[in-house]
C-alpha cells in the first residue's frame, strides 16, 4: 500500500510529462508571410475618425487617442505620428508615435483642465533621411483631461479588501466575546518554549535574528511581534537573549519591544541595551558577524524569523555545526528549502504571520487567523467557481480577480 | 605540526603569486585520470558513510573545492544544447537591423558578476561586431561600472579593436539613477528627464547617439541583466506592459525561477538563466567567454552535489547513520 | 614580478573568509572585523549620498539646468528623521521617536495590505483560472494537463495553510497533496540555488587562480 | 495619551495608504512615491543610531577588555576609514570639474570598494557553495514521500541545467532529456507551488497588517 502511494504520483507525473512533450512535438510552425512590399512614392491615404478623450481612472495627466488606420496601412504606411497643439491652427508638435497597424496612443504629457488639439500624420516611404511622404488627418479638438476620485477598475479589489477585512474583524470580535476557536498545531511555534528552556538549562544564550529587511517589509513587522513574545519567555526564564540586527529602524523597534517585554514580566532591570545591537546594513557582513558570534559563543538556540535571502543557509549551517537548536520562519520561497534542511523546525510562508498570534494565545489574535482562513476559503471557492462559471456560462468571472 | 601546515600552504601560494609566469594545463589523459580519482574518492566516502562513519563536513568542503578547481586546468568542452528561451532572445537580437538602438540595463553589483558578467560581455561584443548601438544605464549603483567592464572586454577583442566603436556615437553610458521602478516609468515619457547627462557629465543633448531618442518608442530592444530588485520583473511590468518595448533578460539562477512565468506568457522576449544560460548565449552569439570555461567546473560541482545527496540517502537505507535524537 | 597591492589585499581577504570553513581562526576574525566595519561604513556613506543627498537635497534644490520643480514635500521625511533622532536626547524626549515609527509601521501595513492582496493573491488566482479556461477553450492534451497541474497544485497548496481546521480525512488528503507540490517547488528552488552558488564560488576561484596566481588565463 | 497617540497615528497612516490605492486623483496618486522617498530619508537619519550602536558595542568590548577586543578596534577603524573617504570623495567630486561621484572608478572610495568590500562580500556569498554541499550530504534525506519529491525535483533541475545532464540522457528522445524535464518542472509544478505560497503570504500580510492598523498587534509600540 505504501509503495503504491509512493509510486502513484510518479506515474501521474510521467504520464503528464509524456503527453505534454508529445503534444509539443506536434506543434506546427506557422508559415512565414513572404509577401514583399512595394514602396511607392505616393503619400498614403490619411487616417480617419481621429478621436481623443480623457483617460479614465487616472490622475488627469494623460489622454487616450484613437484613429482608424489609413486604408494604405498594410502597404505604404511605415508609421504614425501624433501631433498636438494648444489651438486648432497650430503650431503642432510631435508628442509621440506608433508603428503601422497600431491605431491608438496615450499621450502622457498633458496637464489636466487644458484644451488640446490633435492630428495624426501617416508617414510613407522615406524621401531623405528625415523627410517622408506623408498625409495628415483632420484636426480633432478640443479635448480636455481630468483626474478622477475613484479608480473604477479597482472596484473589485475594494470589494475584496472590504470582505477580507470584515471577516478578520468579525472573528476578532467574536473571539473577544468568548467564541470557541480551534487552531491547528503549528509545530515550529510549539518548539519555541522548549528551545528557550534548553538554553536556560544549558546556561547559554538565545540568538534571535530578525532577517535583513527593513521596517517597510511586513515580514519584519511579523518578526518584531514574535520577538516580543520570545523576549517575554526569555525574561521569565532569565535566559540571555541577544538580537543582532542589520537595519537601524529595526534596531530601534526591536530594542523597544524587548525592553517592554522585560518590564511586562516585572524584570525591567535585567534588560540591557546591548542585548539588541546593530551590526551592519550589509547582507553578508551581517552574516559573517553572526557566524563569528555563533562559533565563539555557542548559543543553545537560534531563532530566525523574518525576510531572509542568501544568508539563510550560511547562518543555518553554522548554527547547525555549533549544535544549536534552530527554529526558522520566512516567507521567502527560495530560502525555505535550506531552512527546512538545516533547521529543526521551519515556519513556511503564511505560518510566519500566524506565529505571533499563535504564541500569544490571546483570543483576539487567534480570531484573526480564523478570519484569514475565511479569506482562504473564498479564494479556493473562486478558483473552482471561476473555472466552472467561465467554461459553462462564458460569464466574465475573472473581472473579480483582474488587477490593473 | 598541525599549525605549520596552513602557513606552509600560504607561503607556497605567495611564491606562486609572486614569481609564477607559466600557465598550467592538463592533457586529456591526466584529466580523465583526475576525474576517475575523484570518483574513487566519492566511493570511499560512500563506503565510510554506509558503515556509519559519517565524514566530517570539512571533507565535503574539500570535495567541492577540488571539484571546482581542477576543471579549470582541464582542456575539453562539453556539447551544449541551446535552450529555447536563450534562442528566443538571440533571435530577437539577430532580427534587429544594423544601427538599431538597444538599451542595456545593468542591474547588478560585483557579487553577482560571476553569473551575469559573461552575458554582458557576450552581448557587448556581439553588439559592437554587428553595428548595434548600445545605450547603457543602471538601476543599481554599481551597474554602469560593470557595464564598462563589458565594454573594455569587447574592445580588447582584436577584431573589434580594428574598427573600434566610438563613444557617444556607437555606445553611451548614461550611468545610474535612483528611484527603482519609477525610473523606468519616467523613461517611458522622457529618457532625458531621468538621465540629464551621461556618466561623464556630458549633457544628454550633446551626445550624437541620443539625438532623436525621446522615450521607449525610439528604443528597439531592451537588454536587462538582473540580480534582484529592481530588475527584470519591473522591466516587464512597466517597459513591456505599459510601453510595449520588447525586453530580453539575463538573470541569476536564483532569480530565474520567478521570472519563468513571464517567458511562458511571452511578456519577456527570452531569458538567460545563470551560468548555463550565459554559456548558451556565448555559444549562440559565437562569442565564447568566461561562462564556457566555467561550465565544466559547474557540471562537476552539480555531479558532486548530487553524489553527496545520493550517498547520504543510500546510507540512510542501508547503513547505521545516527539520526539526531528529537528534542524535548 | 607582478605585484598589485589591491589584488593581494583582495586575495588575502578571500583566503581569510574561506579559512572559516576549516575552523574559526585569527585571519577569519580579522577579515570579519574588517568586513563589519567597512560594510557598515559603506552603507552609512551610501545612504548619505544616495538617500539624503540625491533624494532629499537634489529633490528640494534641483540643478538649474533641469526644469524639475523643487519638491518641498520631502521635508516631511526630514521631520520624521529628526523625530527619530530625538531618542539620542534621552528618555525625557525620546518617546517622541515612537511617532515616526508609528507612521512608518502604519503606512507599511496599509501599503502592503493592498499591494499584496492585489498583486500576490488576486492576480495569481486570476492567472490560475485564466490558464485553465484558456486550456479548455483551445484544448490540447498537454495544455489541459499543464493547466490542471497548476490549478490542482495551487488549490491543494492553499488547503495546507488552513489553520482553523484539522488536517484529517479528505481535507487532510488535499493538504497532503498540497505538501507534495510545495516540496517539488522547494526542490526546484534548491536546484537553481545550487547552480547559482557554485557559479559564485567559481568567480572567486577564478580570481585567485587567474588574477592572483596567474595559473590560468 | 502617550500610548494612544502612536496607535492613532498607525491607524490613520494605515487607512490613508489603503485608500490611496483607489484614488487616482492628485495628491493621492503620488502618495506611494512620497512614502518611498520619506522612508529613504528616514533610513539615512536612522543609520546614525545604528552606527552609534555599533560604536558603543565595540567600545564596550574594548573598555571591558573582553576576549577579542582588538577586533573591535579594527571594526571602528574600518568604519571610520570608509566614511571618511566616502565623504571626502563625495564633496571633492561635487566641486571638481568635471564633477564626479564618490562611486566613480578611480576614487579612493572605489579602490576600497573594489579591493576590500567586493572580495569580502563575494567570498562570503561564495561560502554558500560549500554549505549547500554539506547540507546535501547531511540533511537532504528521503525520509518520506515529501522529502523524496523534493530530492527528485532538485536533482532533475540540477542535472538538467548543465550539459552533462543532456549527455547522460542522450539515449532518450530529445523531449525527454534532462533539460526539457527541468523546464517542465519549472513551468508547472513549481509554478503551482509558488502560487500557493504567494497567496498564503498575501493573506498573512493582509491579516497581520489589519492587526497592526487596528492596534491589536502593538508589541512594537508599547512602553
Amino acid at each position: 500500500m505504501k509503495v503504491a502511494r509512493a509510486v502513484f504520483p510518479l506515474v501521474i507525473l510521467t504520464l503528464a510529462l509524456s503527453c505534454n512533450l508529445m503534444a509539443q512535438k506536434m506543434k506546427i510552425e506557422p508559415a512565414l508571410d513572404t509577401a514583399t512590399q512595394v514602396i511607392t512614392q505616393q503619400p498614403p491615404i490619411a487616417p480617419l475618425n481621429l478621436f481623443a478623450e480623457d483617460t479614465p481612472d487616472d490622475a488627469g495627466n494623460s489622454m487616450d487617442i484613437r484613429w482608424d488606420l489609413s486604408a494604405d496601412d498594410s502597404a505604404d504606411v511605415t508609421n504614425y505620428q501624433v501631433l498636438r497643439s494648444d489651438s486648432p491652427d497650430g503650431p503642432f508638435v510631435v508628442v509621440g508615435g506608433t508603428t503601422k497597424g497600431q491605431g491608438s496612443f496615450t499621450d502622457n504629457t498633458v496637464k489636466p483642465g487644458q484644451k488640446y488639439y490633435y492630428k495624426i500624420v501617416a508617414q510613407g516611404a522615406p524621401l531623405t533621411d528625415s523627410t517622408f511622404v506623408s498625409s495628415e488627418s483632420t484636426v480633432f479638438g478640443p479635448a480636455i483631461s481630468s483626474g478622477q476620485w475613484f479608480n473604477t477598475r479597482r472596484s473589485n479589489v475594494l470589494l475584496w479588501t472590504l470582505v477580507l477585512s470584515a471577516s478578520v474583524i468579525f472573528f476578532i470580535y467574536r473571539a473577544k466575546s468568548g467564541g470557541k476557536l480551534y487552531i491547528r498545531k503549528i509545530a515550529g511555534i510549539d518548539a519555541i518554549d522548549e528551545a528557550i528552556g534548553r538554553a536556560t538549562e544549558m546556561g547559554r544564550k538565545v540568538f534571535y535574528v530578525p532577517g535583513i529587511n527593513d521596517m517597510d517589509d511586513v515580514q519584519t513587522l511579523a518578526s518584531i511581534a514574535i520577538l516580543g513574545r520570545v523576549a517575554r519567555i526569555a525574561a521569565e526564564s532569565d535566559t540571555y537573549l541577544e538580537v543582532p540586527v542589520s537595519k537601524s529602524l529595526v534596531l530601534i523597534t526591536a530594542r523597544e519591544t524587548v525592553k517592554e517585554s522585560y518590564s511586562k514580566v516585572g524584570r525591567p532591570d535585567s534588560f540591557r541595551e546591548e542585548q539588541v545591537h546593530y551590526v551592519t546594513d550589509d547582507q553578508f557582513g551581517y552574516a559573517a558577524a553572526i557566524d563569528g558570534m555563533v562559533v565563539r559563543e555557542q548559543p543553545a538556540t537560534m531563532i530566525y524569523m523574518g525576510a531572509f535571502y542568501a544568508e539563510s543557509l550560511i547562518l543555518a549551517e553554522t548554527g547547525n555545526a555549533a549544535g544549536a537548536i534552530q527554529i526558522a520562519g520566512t516567507a521567502m520561497p527560495a530560502q525555505l528549502p535550506f531552512f527546512v534542511a538545516a533547521c529543526d523546525y521551519t515556519l513556511i510562508g503564511e505560518e510566519l504571520f500566524a506565529a505571533s498570534a499563535y504564541l500569544s494565545r490571546e483570543p483576539k489574535l487567534l480570531g484573526s487567523l480564523k478570519g484569514q482562513d475565511v479569506g482562504k476559503a473564498l479564494f479556493l471557492a473562486s478558483i473552482i467557481l471561476g473555472i466552472i462559471i467561465e467554461i459553462v456560462t462564458k460569464v466574465d468571472f475573472q473581472w473579480l480577480l483582474r488587477v490593473s | 605540526m598541525k599549525k605549520i601546515i596552513p602557513i606552509i600552504v600560504l607561503l607556497i601560494l605567495f611564491v606562486i603569486a609572486l614569481f609564477n609566469k607559466s600557465q598550467l594545463e592538463m592533457s586529456a589523459g591526466v584529466s580523465i585520470l583526475v576525474t576517475i580519482l575523484l570518483g574513487i574518492a566519492m566511493i570511499v566516502v560512500l563506503i565510510l558513510t554506509i558503515s556509519g562513519r559519517s565524514i566530517e563536513r570539512r571533507i565535503v568542503f574539500l570535495f567541492i573545492g577540488v571539484s571546482l578547481i581542477l576543471p579549470f586546468f582541464m582542456n575539453f568542452t562539453l556539447p551544449l544544447q541551446v535552450s529555447p528561451e536563450v534562442r528566443t532572445l538571440y533571435d530577437a537580437l539577430a532580427k534587429l537591423p544594423k544601427g538599431s538602438k538597444v538599451l542595456a540595463s545593468y542591474d547588478y553589483d560585483p557579487p553577482s558578476a560571476p553569473e551575469l558578467q559573461p552575458m554582458g560581455d557576450a552581448f557587448m561584443k556581439w553588439a559592437f561586431r554587428h553595428d548595434i548601438k548600445v545605450i547603457i544605464i543602471g538601476l543599481w549603483p554599481q551597474g554602469p561600472l560593470q557595464a564598462n567592464l563589458s565594454v573594455n572586454a569587447a574592445l580588447a577583442d582584436p577584431e573589434i579593436a580594428k574598427h573600434p566603436p566610438k563613444y557617444g556615437v556607437d555606445y553611451v553610458n548614461l550611468g545610474y539613477q535612483s528611484g527603482n521602478e519609477f525610473v523606468i516609468q519616467g523613461m517611458g515619457t522622457s529618457i532625458r528627464s531621468k538621465f540629464p547627462s551621461d556618466l561623464y557629465n556630458t549633457p544628454y543633448d550633446s551626445i550624437p547617439l541620443l539625438r532623436g531618442v525621446e522615450n521607449f518608442s525610439n528604443i528597439d530592444f531592451v537588454f536587462n541583466l538582473s540580480a534582484g530588485y529592481p530588475g527584470t520583473v519591473e522591466w516587464v511590468q512597466i517597459a513591456v506592459d505599459r510601453f510595449g518595448v520588447p525586453v530580453g533578460a539575463g538573470n541569476t539562477a536564483v532569480q530565474a525561477p520567478q521570472v519563468y512565468p513571464y517567458v511562458e506568457s511571452g511578456q519577456l522576449t527570452g531569458l538567460l538563466g545563470g551560468m548555463s544560460g550565459g554559456a548558451e548565449f556565448e555559444k549562440i552569439t559565437k562569442e565564447p567567454g568566461q561562462a564556457n570555461t566555467f561550465l565544466l567546473s559547474q557540471s562537476f560541482a552539480h555531479v558532486v552535489v548530487i553524489g553527496f545527496i545520493l550517498i547520504g540517502n543510500v546510507a540512510l537505507f542501508m547503513g547505521k547513520t545516527k539520526r539526531r535524537p528529537p528534542i524535548g | 614580478m607582478q605585484f598589485d597591492i589591491g589584488i593581494w589585499i583582495g586575495a588575502l581577504l578571500t583566503l581569510g573568509i574561506i579559512s572559516f570553513l576549516y575552523k574559526d581562526n585569527i585571519i577569519y576574525k580579522i577579515s570579519e572585523a574588517i568586513f563589519v566595519g567597512v560594510s557598515a561604513g559603506f552603507w552609512f556613506i551610501a545612504l548619505f549620498w544616495d538617500n539624503l543627498y540625491r533624494v532629499f537635497w537634489i529633490g528640494v534644490f534641483p540643478a538649474a539646468n533641469t526644469n524639475a520643480k523643487p519638491q518641498y514635500i520631502l521635508f516631511g521625511g526630514v521631520i520624521l528623521g529628526m523625530l527619530m533622532l530625538s531618542r539620542l536626547l534621552g528618555n525625557k524626549v525620546g518617546w517622541i521617536s515612537r511617532w515616526p515609527l508609528a507612521f512608518i509601521v502604519g503606512a507599511t501595513a496599509g501599503l502592503k495590505l493592498i499591494t499584496y492582496l492585489a498583486s500576490n493573491a488576486l492576480s495569481q488566482i486570476n492567472a490560475t483560472v485564466g490558464n485553465f479556461v484558456g486550456a479548455v477553450n483551445q484544448p490540447t492534451f498537454a495544455g489541459l494537463v499543464a493547466a490542471s497541474t497548476i490549478a490542482i497544485g495551487t488549490f491543494c497548496g492553499l488547503v495546507y495553510f488552513f489553520f482553523s481546521k484539522e488536517h484529517r480525512g479528505w481535507f487532510g488528503g488535499l493538504a497532503t497533496i498540497g505538501t507534495w507540490f510545495l516540496m517539488v517547488t522547494f526542490g526546484a528552488s534548491f536546484g537553481y540555488t545550487v547552480m547559482s552558488r557554485m557559479s559564485l564560488l567559481l568567480g572567486r576561484i577564478d580570481f585567485l587562480l587567474s588574477d592572483w596566481l596567474h595559473l590560468i588565463k | 495619551m502617550r500610548r494612544e497617540i502612536p496607535l492613532i497615528i498607525t491607524f490613520i497612516a494605515g487607512l490613508v495608504f489603503v485608500v490611496q490605492y483607489f484614488i487616482p486623483h492628485p495628491p493621492f496618486d503620488a502618495f506611494e512615491q512620497v512614502f518611498t522617498n520619506w522612508f529613504a530619508i528616514v533610513q539615512a537619519f536612522a543609520i546614525w543610531l545604528g552606527a552609534l550602536s555599533l560604536m558603543k558595542f565595540s567600545m564596550l568590548k574594548i573598555r571591558r577588555k573582553q576576549k577579542d577586543w582588538f577586533m573591535s578596534v579594527i571594526i571602528i577603524v574600518g568604519f571610520v576609514v570608509m566614511v571618511a573617504y566616502g565623504a571626502y570623495d563625495g564633496f571633492a567630486g561635487m566641486h571638481a570639474s568635471p564633477t564626479y561621484s564618490f562611486r566613480d572608478a578611480g576614487t579612493h572610495f572605489d579602490w576600497l570598494y573594489q579591493n576590500i568590500y567586493t572580495p569580502l562580500t563575494s567570498t562570503m556569498f561564495a561560502l554558500l557553495a560549500f554549505f549547500v554541499a554539506s547540507a546535501s550530504y547531511r540533511a537532504f534525506r528521503a525520509r518520506n514521500l515529501q522529502a523524496t519529491l523534493l530530492l527528485i525535483a532538485g536533482i532533475l533541475v540540477m542535472i538538467g541545467r548543465v550539459p552533462i545532464g543532456d549527455w547522460l540522457t542522450s539515449f532518450m528522445p530529445a523531449h525527454y532529456q534532462a533539460s526539457n524535464l527541468a523546464t517542465w518542472i519549472m513551468n508547472f509544478p513549481n509554478a503551482a507551488g509558488q502560487r500557493a505560497i504567494m497567496i498564503g503570504i498575501a493573506l498573512g500580510t493582509v491579516s497581520t497588517s489589519l492587526r497592526i492598523i487596528l492596534g491589536i498587534e502593538r508589541s512594537h509600540l508599547e512602553g
